[in-house]
């Protein structure tokens, strides 16, 4: 063949060469944390990846380290900022120089990294798991359990050697109220890749005891790491908001609450405050229980001592009413008695009144009338000594009159006076037309007669009286 | 002169029965005076009893009042 | 004298039965001073009679009020 | 004197129809005194009754007393 | 003497009745004495009751002290 | 005597029932005695209740307290 | 004596609900003793409960060990 040919090293200096010249230094990387380790000098070798969105299929990846001496100080930094190790899984955002070695091949030289990229990203796993979360309607659901008055009986998720879990039973075991607790520990890796699947296998076991323990203590032991991702896994959040026993976490963490916390029944900051609350409660189980039977029995005795005394009032108050009564209804007769003699000296004086009056009035109505009759009496004598004088006067002057008519009719008085009565044959002339020539007339007066012949007779007109 | 058993009032009536007459020119006059007369005694008889009467009566009312 | 029987009523009716005809002049001259004795001897009767009467009462009265 | 029967209203009544009969003239004087007898004898009567009644009531009322 | 039935209520009724028609001037004179008798039966029957129950009361209530 | 089974609420509800028509003077003096028989009764009865549960509380209260 | 099974919770809603009834004076005399004696079996059997351990509860961790 003969084809010119270049040794690795000569290709390699030559690959060196153009990405020197290609002044890749300074430049902000996107990348997944892969792989993460530190070696002995305390440097630290890296994996960038980064996946595809939607498949999560490898699109990129390469090599990265941190000298050392950039390390310690880009590790306290970001955990200090994140209050997250820096560790596999993350997004982070770091400043890379591109660099290539022969013998290494490339590999990308962090100079340093923007916690805020990897907060923000975190962040919005969190929310996307919430979110998903809340839409399943699972947020909420360990939440709505009850926790029982006194959680005596008690799961333990957590790493057995943690110490935060030998201070937990320690402190369970130690109350001071003299509970018994009865606990059981159901290991788990906390952290790391397998922390995830760990834990939802606890929660699995646990399951099988479900009608036994009263709550699921989900505790991490305060090691140095402060490796958190897992708590803020959708899986371990699903299985925890959906167990049906209530969960208490207490995982220690100094920033926001992951999302274990969120969904969990109970969230205490660490495992000691879980032990603390599971005391106190039954403790305060214990108080109420005293101080309620306390109560009851105050109010016993007291109603007892209130009974007594409405008892012991109603004796004393029916001895004077029943007295009272008889009082009052003696006083009442005796009053009825009181009115009886003056009712009837009234009445019996009333009656003798009327008597009397009756007396009087009899006497007065007697004279009355016997005056009466005395009156009518002088009348009538009165009328008897008047009556006849009037008559006598009355005779008299009767007798009067009856005398005077007589006298008038007297004829002799009417001759004395001078009128004379002619006769002719013997009859009384009263008319001249009887009397003729040569009649024989006789006249007589008073005291004799006259007698003649008639001579002549004229006759009046009209008068013809004497 | 009436007959004494004559009564007050017989003799009025009497005397009121002359007079009737005597008014009715019933009466001659011979009998008219002589009528007159008789009036004239009956009036004096009635007032003798009249009197009488009167004085008994008062007699009677003293008597009483006594 | 009026009968033991007669009353002071009947006396009182008869006093103003005899005055009655008093004053109509129904009563004859002649039975005149008769008439007033009577009237005169009933007045005394029922006078007499009230006076007794009187007594009577009294005394009742007077037993009554004793 | 009343009948022993008589009650004491009975002779209340009969005082009163008598003096009613005396305000209303209705009685006769021949009457007067044998009614004011009665009326005497009926007031005493109810007076005694009233006394007896009096001593009975004095007696109850002492016997009531002790 | 009241029937051994009668109530100390209904005696005590019966005499306020008694009273009450005695003040109202009800009560005939006749019914007086009467009447005052059967109230002082009453009165007695109801004073013998009031002591007997009082007698009994005072019993129960020494019973009930010792 | 009460009956064994009378509580003791309804022996204090009897008593105040006797109390509230002694007060209001309902009972006739017949009942009265009775009535005073029977509170005293129901008192002692009340009174021994109350000792019983008082002790059987007490007892059972002791036990509890220590 | 309560029943095995009986929850904490259980029992202080049962001595809340006696605690309850005694305030509100709904419980007779009667009933008292009795529900103090409840309340006293249930605070016993709670204390126990809560301090002394249970074999068949340690039964039950020992299985889970194996």
């Amino acid at each position: 063949m003969g084809q010119e040919a270049i040794t690795l090293f000569q290709l390699n200096q030559r690959i060196k060469g153009i990405i020197d010249d290609a002044l890749l230094t300074s430049i902000w990387v996107k990348a997944e944390i892969g792989e993460l380790r530190v070696n002995r000098n305390g440097h630290c070798y890296l994996d960038l990846i980064e996946k595809s969105d939607d498949t999560d299929q490898l699109k990129a990846r390469s090599r990265a380290m941190i000298w050392a001496r950039n390390f310690r100080m880009l590790k306290a930094y970001f955990e200090s900022t994140t209050g997250q190790s820096l560790t596999t899984g993350l997004k982070v955002l770091v400043k890379v120089s591109v660099q290539f070695q022969e013998v290494f091949g490339m590999s990308l030289v962090i100079s340093d990294i923007d916690p805020s990229y990897t907060m923000g990203d975190l962040a919005r796993k969190r929310r996307e798991v919430l979110l998903k979360l809340e839409e399943e309607g699972v947020l909420e659901m360990n939440k709505e359990l009850q926790l029982a008055d006194v959680i005596q009986k008690i799961a333990i998720i957590s790493s057995p050697t943690a110490a935060g879990y030998g201070d937990f039973v320690d402190q369970l075991e130690t109350n001071h109220w003299g509970i018994k607790f009865y606990h059981h520990l159901f290991p788990a890796v906390m952290q790391g890749e397998n922390a995830e699947s760990s834990i939802a296998e606890a929660f699995d076991k646990v399951f099988e005891y479900v009608g036994f323990f009263d709550a699921v203590v989900l505790i991490r032991g305060g090691g140095a790491s402060i490796d958190l991702l897992c708590f803020d896994s959708y899986w371990v959040a699903y299985h925890l908001a959906q167990f049906p026993l209530p969960v208490i976490t207490g995982i220690g963490h100094e920033r926001d609450e992951s999302v274990a916390d969120l969904v969990a029944n109970t969230t205490l900051k660490t495992p000691t405050a879980v032990a603390a609350f599971l005391i106190e409660r039954a403790g305060a189980f214990i108080q109420i229980i005293d101080e309620k039977s306390a109560w009851i029995a105050d109010i016993a005795r007291e109603r007892l001592q209130q009974e007594k005394q409405r008892t012991e009032n109603l004796a004393s108050a029916y001895v004077p009413l029943v007295k009272m009564d008889l009082q009052k209804r003696q006083a009442r007769l005796e009053r009825q008695v009181g009115r009886l003699p003056v009712t009837v000296s009234r009445r019996l004086g009333d009656a003798f009144n009327k008597l009397s009056r009756i007396a009087d009035k009899s006497g007065s109505l007697s004279i009355q009338i016997i005056r009466g009759e005395r009156n009518s009496l002088k009348t009538n004598l009165q009328k008897v000594s008047t009556l006849p004088f009037k008559r006598f006067l009355e005779e008299d002057r009767k007798l009067k009159y009856l005398e005077q008519t007589a006298v008038l009719n007297d004829p002799v008085k009417l001759l004395k006076k001078g009128y004379s009565l002619s006769y002719v044959n013997g009859q009384l002339v009263k008319d001249v037309s009887l009397v003729k020539k040569g009649d024989q007339i006789t006249t007589r007066i008073s005291n004799g007669e006259i007698k003649g012949v008639v001579e002549m007779v004229n006759k009046k007109n009209n008068n013809n009286k004497y | 002169m009436p007959k004494k058993k004559l009564s007050y009032n017989e003799a009025i009536t009497e005397i009121e029965e002359i007079l009737e007459r005597m008014e009715s020119d019933e009466l001659d006059v011979d009998e008219l005076s002589e009528k007159v007369k008789r009036v004239s005694e009956l009036v004096t008889y009635c007032r003798n009893k009249l009197k009488t009467t009167e004085e008994e009566v008062e007699k009677v009312l003293k008597e009483m009042e006594e």
